[in-house]
């Protein structure tokens, strides 16, 4: 148990700290790099939480495909000067920061109060079945994905098309980075 | 005949008149037009004897002809015929009306027919008879109103008549203003009336009148009285509202005699005694109508002394006398108020015609001063005129005479009278013959003054047969009514006039107690001094103005200021336009700009620059950067889960 | 319950409260950054932190929807960071820029 | 019959959009317009005028769901008031005849959809069905304001529709509130029905302004008193008059501010009887305020349409009185001002038009001495004049008299205050008659370079029917008033639990 | 296998969309990447559109699920998704016909549109928060990207990277409330939810945080204040057609989302969620009134009026929460919807035909002169105006009735007061552009290139606000009948 205590803590530590550091980095390609970071240590906590498949999928898809984008992107942009890192402006500066702490603090708040206090665990508020996890994870995945959600998997793929044409036909539209005239 | 034709007839004939001249207004023709108009009125004139006649065979008691035409207003209540009684009063009216009416008509075809306008003069005048007729034949207050208001339009296009000139336009104007301001007043007191007795005709409204006098001064008759009082006051010149008189003098001359000295100012003084049943239950009505009647003839007639304008001294003259009038009734001697309205009628008229004949001959010269010596270029004028004037200062057996001392005489003796009142009317008399002496002087006698490029000549047969008429009604129309006092003596010719008006006429007890004799004496001693001091103040007004020359300067000047004033008409007209007219219109201006322009609409403004604004701060919220808005999307995020949570 | 359970027993909770901290994390980044591109790693973040919460519950309920749904939320985000990019390239072709300071033409 | 009467004129609207031929517009135009009379006289011919009852009903469900139906009426209160519209409106198109020289054909058919609104808001008695054709009505004489106006026309236009919008957006709400108590009294469905609103028992607490009654009955007042107008609400009157052309002047004199007026006596008072009684004095108190405001303003004005148009503010003052004071006389007297007002002051707004087309100028100061040169034009303009300022065997007279009576049995200072009316109703219209009429020659009169010509025969023929009817009017009022008097008398002796009847045959239609 | 039919037949508008939408781009494939004649693919499409809307009345509507419960087709989701497929037809028309869409790109835009219009069929027909959370993506991205594709370079481009970003953020805020409801509900399909939603959100505090943070991302979607902000630049910002798309069809679809989750009764439980709702409601009424009164750009008092009436339909939207029988709100909620996009979709479109190329700002005063130059659109334009500024008859009026009816009769008469007071400030700036194109001089007139299409467009929206204006009652009835 203290180890998987630990292993909580710790991953935790790093998600947060890594959170924090891609919306501190100046530059941003560390931005991108505490990103993947973040993206693998959340898959450490899909891990912990016994989501092997997903920790995988997110593995592949975020740490290896979208943050290669991002990267590749950023690179394309060739950015020599960041001249101002964060909005300006004290007052909405102010605000933005105290809006998102009140928000933090609210959900915080919520989660906690609704799920320990007032003398109830937290199986009873969340309609659990059976705590302790899905036993057959992959199985009951891919059953539950293409059986019971296939409509939803469906139109993902369509989605996916979708953007595949759209992105491209972007970049071939008048003035885009590949437009034939 | 049918009575009823006879009254529809009677009416309609000027009306006819009216449209057969108004359809051709731009025809100069003035014969034509003249004669139209003439016969339009004197078959009313005919009809007014031929119903004069038919009232006199009928017992006295029943001398009522009535004809309901049709039913012209009629909702709920309140329902009001085109109705029109012929009764013992206003059988005297249509007399005058159209008697007096047909001479000036006669008059006018000598004395406009160089005018352009003819034709319109014309059905004007048609128009105003036919309006003058409904006034007295309506048999309920609202069909008098009817024609109260008709002669006041008629009155106000006829003083306007030459409208190119902006001052006789504006006296048209003020005329109908001034007499509107009555006219509100008059409508109060219909309300009243009709609130308290539930009709407005006027013979149930004096069969419903109480018997017992009412004292206070809210009551409901008192107040709808006076009222009415009120609206006379606009119609007959009385103060405050008799302003409007000397500037109607704008209007053609004959018009002037006929309206403004025959017919339509006399309207008040027919009204009060149409309803003197029910005046006479409010004699704090009758007091205040007394002591304002006998004030505007006093005070007309002083302003009278100080004029130079011909037919000015003649028009406060008639403020005057109706102010007479007003004394009369005021004090209960209804009779004698009519008695002096019909004789003031004739001699008023006269004197009119003959002021019309003298500016004709004068080529428009209305300035005394310009004038003198007339008698020899206009010797019938100067012969009527003098009867006229003889009437009017009162001096035995001309018509003025009877009726003046009527009043006087019931002004003295009658339980609303008092011996001010008296003593005002004498003054008055003594200033009337006074002024109107320094009329004649100055006209026709003394020395001429006339320009030299004027060549005075009398004028035609036209002219000339109205003002004999007239001038022969002015002698013997006091006939008609010769106190016992008088008639004692000469033979006991009855009183026709009071014999006539006895059954709709309510008597005041007199105040005077004891016996006969004594009272007989007094009343022959109070005529004797009224006549005998009228007579002197005539006296000294002829030596001063024909034998001693400047005496008359001499005199103004030792008044000094107050001859200023008195010649300034008291400043009244000035006093009201400082005080009321000006104030009004500047008040109207801020009122319009403070309260339309800067309340109102800045209000308005203000609210669409409250929209506005709001407008410009949301705009100014959108400021594109997307941060910003997504801030929004935050705050709202935290604002609604706060609330929501925080419940 | 007792503090110490807090730091020692590992419920559903901290994992929510982590997931809390890092969508505020990431809605911060939105709000904070100027740098389009970091304001899109800002929304990956707070994508994540719902996919924690997802699998959290899911975890703790024994129900296998909530890693379906992260499945198709990643998918989504991969599309959404697809389409981001493109119109973030599209952009900078336009203005030579992506800061978004500088895209602020439309507005009032 | 009444569906033709408010149908055809949109009918004509549309053939006058399409008419191929620019010059006979028109001609066409008049010719329907005549069409339109004729049937209304028919439809006058067919009322019955000794009952209150509702007549010529037709119904039919329209939105069910609502229990909203196309239900037309027409009674006492109506009738003379569609009879006036009909009657107005060749006379508008025989008057504008040339000053209308732009976009001819959508002005007339402008024109005939606001007639038709102006009919469908007199005639129905459904409250959604009145409420479209109310809000209509503003749309033509927004754009006749706003196309065919003067130079401020969009400012004016613009005031003039926001001004009555936001009243009436209040009624609507107030009219669907009603129509969520109506199932009391139908029992269970709801109904727009004017007649099951006036069975309803709004619970009215005196005193208390929160309570259902009373706040229905200010939005439903406040709404129709910006249309007719009252006192604090009636900026939008002069800019809108002086701005409008000639036709759009008449009809929104002559018709659009009656039916604020009819309003208050077909809504406002039977449906919310109490609150009306114990807030009456407010309404009484704000018309003699736009009495004597108006008055005081218009004497004022530099320009004559302005003048005319204070003076309507003026005379609505009384008509708002005489609704007030509930009693026969007054509403009686009140329903025929609007006639009398309608005529008038109509009148006057093409006589003001007249002139204007031959010297394009309302200053009064630049007139003076018109009579000299425009005889026949003076003729008319000082009977209107009479008429206007109420002399006896005029039409306003009876009215405003009947009026001024009503005012004074309910208090005799209302009518005390009222009456200064009269006098100043005198003063400021005479004042303008001498400034523009009398007098020597002003500077737009004594120009040689255009000859002032006097009536032509179109003017003549467009001035004397109005003239004729000011003096029918004046003299025989009952010929007007026997239409209405039976059912105002109904409407003041049950105003507490009004209810318009049906007649006989009509009510076993119903039942069917 | 019985069941799957079943299911495809009920999904088949989406499939036949999808199809559709790979027709012409397929073509241009084959053609060697050569883009083929504009007519023959939107004749194509509209093709597709017609048979979705023809499959849809067909198949849709029995109230049946489809897919495991994720899929729901009754009523709301017959209505809701004819008028979005009718309106995104009539954007589709205008794309053909307007500069700053039509060209080389043409097919793939509508390949885009179409795909669109498929996620916002998944959208109306959603109960499930993952499926919805899937259409409004798909939805969403196609339009990202048809946006930043209009050949106008710079304008187009920020309005698409806003919404992407705003859009991605409230996405986000979306998720994150579904995770909570899945955690706490233990399920996110809303049919399973109504039993318990009104008891859960009154004990669990975390499923009203989900419940919340979802009506918020909803909020979002249909721009209710203060969430409202991407709503003017973006509508400025994209080409006009696409505006119209977004403005009617968009609007469409997220509102019946919305109107599905509201519909699960969170609120008769959270009185406080409720008021919330009815403030932003008010603000937004007020917000888009007072703003668009201040603009001069024609598109963007469009927008704002857009925003306001986003506010009454949440009106609409909270009438049908609160109340027991949420028929009548809902009906509501739809007619003005039915009434919105006709209106809006006529006003843009004629803003479409006459902006003169790609980069043309219209401003109001611009119209000057336009009932001169073209008589028959000026009157349509006046005819859109006038609806959207709720005079009766016209269908505008009638949308407002009955959304003002429900709210009073659920005793939001507050609501309505507020509603109705914003009419009054609308009518300002509604009546303005119809002041410029009458009562002032100019020769505005329509671009020179071909706009049949879009004027039959016109045509019919005006012809369709004055007939089911005055055929209102029907029309509600059915709309009801079929939510029942």
């Amino acid at each position: 148990m203290t180890a998987d205590v630990f292993l909580f803590w710790f991953l935790a530590l790093i998600t947060v700290i890594s959170g924090l550091a891609v919306v501190l980095m100046a530059n941003p390609i560390y931005s991108a790099l505490c990103l993947a970071m973040t993206m693998i240590s959340v898959a450490a906590i899909f891990v912990t939480l016994q989501a092997y498949f997903l920790a995988g999928v997110q593995i592949i898809v975020y740490a290896g495909a979208v943050m290669v984008l991002f990267v590749m992107v950023l690179m394309l942009f060739d950015l020599k000067h960041e001249l101002q890192a964060f909005t300006r402006g004290r007052a909405t500066g102010a605000l933005k920061i105290a809006s998102v702490g009140i928000l933090s603090g609210l959900i915080v708040g919520a989660v906690t109060i609704g799920l320990t206090i007032a003398g109830r665990s937290s199986d009873e508020v969340i309609s659990a079945a059976a705590a302790g996890g899905v036993v057959d994870t992959t199985r009951g995945l891919s059953e539950a994905l293409f059986l019971k959600n296939i409509f939803g998997f469906e139109a993902l793929g369509v989605l996916l098309l979708v953007i595949a044409v759209g992105t491209v036909a972007l970049s071939r539209s008048k003035g885009g980075t590949h437009a034939r005239d | 005949m049918n009575q009823q034709a006879l009254i529809a007839i009677l009416l309609l004939s000027p009306l006819i008149g009216f449209f057969l001249n108004g359809v051709r207004f731009r025809s100069t023709n003035y014969v034509l037009a003249g004669s139209i108009a003439t016969i339009a009125v004197l078959i009313s004139f005919i009809c007014s004897v031929l119903l004069f006649l038919n009232l006199v065979d009928l017992p006295p008691e029943a001398r009522r002809i009535t004809a309901n035409f049709f039913e012209w207003i009629a909702v709920d209540k309140f329902k009001i015929n085109a109705g029109f009684a012929v009764d013992q009063i206003s059988s005297i009216m249509i007399l005058i009306i159209t008697g007096v009416g047909a001479l000036i008509h006669l008059f006018s075809i000598g004395y406009m027919h160089h005018d352009k306008g003819v034709t319109k003069y014309f059905a004007y005048l048609n128009l105003f008879i036919f309006n003058m007729l409904i006034l007295v034949l309506g048999d309920s207050l609202l069909t008098m109103f009817v024609g109260w208001e008709g002669v006041g339009l008629c009155s106000y296009l006829l003083i306007g008549f030459w409208f190119n000139d902006s001052a006789k336009a504006a006296a048209g104007m003020k005329a109908f203003i001034t007499n509107r301001i009555g006219d509100a007043a008059f409508i109060i007191g219909m309300f009243i009336l009709f609130m308290t007795f539930g009709t407005l005709n006027m013979h149930e409204l004096n069969m419903l009148a109480p018997t017992i006098a009412e004292s206070s001064w809210l009551g409901a008759v008192t107040l709808g009285t006076m009222m009415l009082f009120i609206g006379a006051t606009g119609k007959s010149a009385q103060i405050p509202l008799y302003v409007w008189l000397p500037d109607a003098m704008a209007g053609p001359t004959p018009v002037s005699a006929l309206i403004h000295a025959a017919t339509m100012v006399t309207a008040g003084i027919y009204m009060i005694v149409r309803l003197n049943g029910l005046f006479i239950v409010a004699p704090n009505t009758m007091m205040v109508i007394a002591i304002v009647g006998a004030a505007t003839a006093v005070m007309a007639a002083t302003i009278g002394l100080t004029q130079f304008d011909i037919k000015k001294v003649l028009a406060y003259s008639t403020v005057s006398q109706l102010g007479y009038m007003f004394l009369a009734v005021g004090v209960g001697a209804f009779g004698a108020g009519m008695f002096h309205l019909m004789t003031h009628a004739f001699f008023k008229a006269l004197m009119f015609l003959g002021s019309g004949s003298v500016i004709h001959a004068m080529h428009e010269e209305q300035d005394i001063r310009k004038m003198g010596g007339l008698r020899k270029y206009l010797p019938i004028t100067h012969a009527t005129f003098f009867l006229g004037w003889l009437a009017i200062i009162g001096m035995p057996p001309f018509a003025g005479f009877f009726s003046k001392d009527e009043i006087l005489w019931k002004a003295f003796s009658s339980s609303q009278g008092h011996i001010l009142l008296w003593a005002a009317g004498v003054l008055g008399a003594v200033l009337t013959a006074f002024y109107m002496t320094r009329l004649m002087a100055l006209t026709f006698w003394g020395k001429s003054r006339v320009d030299k490029s004027v060549h005075p000549h009398e004028s035609p047969w036209l002219m000339t047969v109205p003002l004999i008429v007239l001038a022969i009604l002015s002698v013997v129309g006091g006939w008609v009514g010769i106190p016992h006092v008088i008639s004692e003596q000469i033979g006991h010719i009855p009183n026709f006039w009071e014999h006539w008006l006895e059954p709709v006429i309510r008597k005041l007890p007199t105040v005077v107690e004891g016996a006969h004799h004594d009272e007989t004496m007094l009343e022959w001693s109070l005529m004797g001094i009224s006549v005998g001091l009228a007579a002197i103040s005539a006296l000294t007004a002829y030596i001063m103005y024909t034998k001693k020359e400047g005496a008359s300067d001499k005199v103004a000047k030792a008044f000094g200021p107050v001859y200023q004033l008195v010649n300034k008409k008291y400043l009244v007209d000035e006093a009201y336009s400082a005080g009321i007219i000006n104030p009004l219109i500047e008040g109207s201006k801020n009122l319009w700009y403070y309260v339309d322009v800067n309340v109102i609409d800045k209000a308005t403004y203000k609210v669409t620059d409250l929209v506005r604004g709001g407008g410009s701060f949301v705009k100014s919220l959108q400021t594109g950067n997307m941060q910003q808005y997504a801030m929004y999307i935050g705050i709202g995020v935290v604002v609604a889960l706060s609330f929501v949570l925080m419940r | 319950m007792p503090e110490t359970n807090m730091i020692t027993t590992i419920g559903a909770e901290h994992y929510l409260v982590l997931s809390a901290i890092l969508f505020s994390i990431g809605m911060a980044g939105v709000l904070l950054r100027r740098n389009l591109i970091v304001l899109l790693m800002s929304i990956e973040l707070m994508l994540n932190a719902v996919n924690i919460s997802f699998v959290t519950f899911s975890y703790y309920s024994g129900k296998v929807e909530g890693q379906i749904m992260v499945f198709f939320v990643m998918t989504i985000a991969a599309a959404e960071a697809a389409v981001g990019l493109a119109l973030a390239v599209s952009i900078f072709k336009r203005f030579k820029e992506v800061n978004i300071r500088f895209f602020e033409h439309l507005k009032g | 019959m009444l569906s033709a009467l408010i149908f055809l004129p949109i009918v004509f609207a549309i053939v006058m959009a399409f008419w191929p031929q620019k010059n006979t517009v028109r001609h066409l135009a008049l010719g329907f317009s005549l069409i339109e009379f004729v049937l209304s006289l028919g439809m006058l011919q067919k009322f019955d005028s000794s009952t209150a009852a509702l007549q010529m009903v037709e119904q039919t469900a329209w939105i069910q769901r609502f229990g909203i139906s196309y239900f037309l009426g027409i009674d006492g209160i109506s009738v003379m008031l569609v009879m006036l519209t009909t009657f107005l409106v060749p006379i508008i198109i025989l008057g504008s005849w040339n000053s209308i020289d732009k976009q001819v054909k959508g002005f007339h058919a402008a024109l005939f959809v606001l007639q038709a609104a102006m009919l469908g808001s007199f005639l129905s008695m459904d409250a959604i069905l009145f409420y479209v054709f109310w809000e209509l009505s503003l749309v033509p004489m927004y754009f006749i304001v706003g196309i065919w106006g003067g130079s401020r026309r969009i400012y004016a236009t613009l005031k003039f529709f926001i001004y009555t919008m936001s009243g009436s957006m209040l009624m609507l709400l107030a009219i669907i509130f009603m129509m969520r108590l109506t199932p009391e009294v139908t029992g269970g469905y709801i109904s727009a029905s004017l007649l099951d609103f006036y069975k309803l028992n709004i619970p009215f607490v005196a005193g208390e302004f929160l309570t259902p009654q009373t706040l229905l009955f200010f939005a439903f007042a406040v709404a129709f008193a910006i249309k007719v107008p009252v006192f604090p609400l009636h900026t939008w009157l002069p800019d809108a008059h002086v701005e409008a052309p000639t036709p759009g002047s008449v009809v929104l004199a002559g018709v659009m501010l009656k039916m604020g007026t009819y309003c208050f006596l077909r809504w406002v008072i039977p449906l919310f009887p109490e609150a009306a009684e114990h807030y009456a004095w407010i309404f009484i108190a704000l018309g003699v305020i736009g009495i004597i405001y108006g008055a005081l303003v218009a004497m004022v004005q530099p320009d004559v349409k302005k003048l005319v148009a204070y003076s309507s503010v003026s005379h609505m003052g009384y008509i708002l009185i005489g609704l007030f004071v509930m009693n026969a006389y007054g509403v009686n007297g009140a329903l025929y001002q609007m006639l009398n007002h309608g005529i008038s002051t109509g009148a006057l707004f093409l006589l003001i038009g007249m002139i204007y087309e031959r010297t394009h100028s309302r200053e009064i100061s630049k007139y003076g001495g018109l009579a000299g040169v425009m005889p026949y034009f003076t003729i008319a303009f000082v009977i209107v004049t009479m008429s206007s300022i109420a002399v006896p065997l005029t039409n306003g007279f009876v009215g405003e008299f009947l009026i001024l009576l009503g005012a004074y049995s309910y208090s005799p200072v209302v009518a005390a205050f009222a009456v200064t009316g009269v006098v100043l109703g005198a003063a400021y219209m005479l004042w303008m008659v001498k400034r523009v009429f009398f007098g020597p020659k002003g500077e737009l009169v004594k120009e040689d370079h255009h000859p002032l010509l006097d009536l032509s025969v179109r003017e003549v023929v467009v001035l004397v029917p109005l003239i004729i009817m000011i003096f029918w009017m004046g003299i025989f009022p009952n010929h007007f008033m026997d239409f209405s008097k039976a059912s105002v008398d109904y409407l003041v002796k049950n105003k507490m639990d009004y209810s318009i009847p049906l007649s006989p045959n009509q009510a076993q239609a119903q039942e069917k | 296998m019985n069941t799957m039919l079943a299911d495809i037949l009920l999904v088949s508008p989406m499939i036949a969309l999808f199809l559709f939408s790979l027709i012409p781009l397929s073509i241009k494939v084959l053609r060697g990447n050569v883009e083929q004649s504009p007519t023959s693919t939107i004749i194509i499409s509209l093709i597709g559109l017609f048979l979705a809307a023809g499959l849809l009345i067909v198949f849709g509507g029995s109230g049946k699920t489809a897919f495991n419960g994720q899929l729901v087709f009754d009523g709301l989701t017959q209505w809701m998704g004819l008028i979005a497929v009718i309106s995104a037809g009539g954007a589709m028309v205008l794309m053909y016909e307007n500069p700053a869409t039509r060209g080389l790109q043409f097919s793939e835009l509508i390949f885009l549109a179409m795909n669109s219009i498929v996620g916002m069929l998944i959208l109306v027909s959603a109960v499930d928060l993952i499926t919805v959370f899937i259409g409004l993506e798909l939805m969403s991205l196609s339009l990202y990207l048809m946006i930043a594709m209009s050949h106008e370079q710079k304008i187009s481009k920020e309005a698409a990277i806003k919404y992407f970003v705003l859009g991605s953020f409230a996405s986000a805020i979306f998720l994150y409330g579904v995770s909570f409801v899945f955690g706490s509900a233990g399920t996110v399909n809303i049919l399973d939810l109504m039993e318990n939603a009104a008891v859960l959100i009154k004990t669990n505090k975390v499923f009203m945080f989900g419940i919340s943070f979802i009506t918020l991302g909803f909020c979002f979607k249909v721009s209710i204040a203060p969430f409202h902000a991407w709503t003017p630049d973006v509508y400025q910002g994209a080409p006009t057609p696409v505006t119209s798309f977004m403005a009617t069809a968009v609007k469409t679809v997220s509102f019946a989302a919305f109107l599905r989750v509201i519909a699960t009764k969170p609120l008769i439980g959270s009185e406080n969620l409720f008021l919330v709702l009815q403030w932003f409601a008010v603000i937004t009424m007020t917000i888009g009134n007072v703003a668009a009164l201040v603009q001069t750009n024609l598109k963007r008092t469009l927008a704002y009026s857009s925003i306001s009436h986003s506010g009454y339909i949440l009106v609409g939207v909270i009438t049908a929460g609160i109340s027991q029988n949420s028929a009548f709100g809902a009906s509501s909620v739809v007619f003005y919807l039915l009434a919105y996009s006709l209106m809006t979709f006529g006003a843009f479109a004629i803003v479409s035909l006459i902006e003169k190329n790609e980069g043309s700002a219209i401003q109001t005063d611009d119209l000057a002169g336009f009932a001169k130059k073209q008589p028959l659109l000026a009157f349509c334009l006046t005819i859109f105006l006038l609806s959207l500024a709720g005079i009766p008859p016209l269908l505008g009026f009638f949308g407002k009735f009955y959304l003002f009816s429900a709210a009073v009769s659920e005793g939001l008469l507050w609501l309505a007061l507020w509603g109705v007071l914003n009419s009054a400030i609308g009518v300002y700036y509604y009546l303005r552009p119809i002041v410029v194109m009458y009562m002032r001089d100019g020769d505005c007139d329509v671009s020179d290139e071909k706009h049949f299409g879009t004027t039959v467009a016109i045509v019919i929206s005006a012809l369709l606000i004055i007939v089911l204006g005055l055929a209102s009652g029907p029309l509600f009835n059915m709309i009801e009948n079929s939510l029942m």
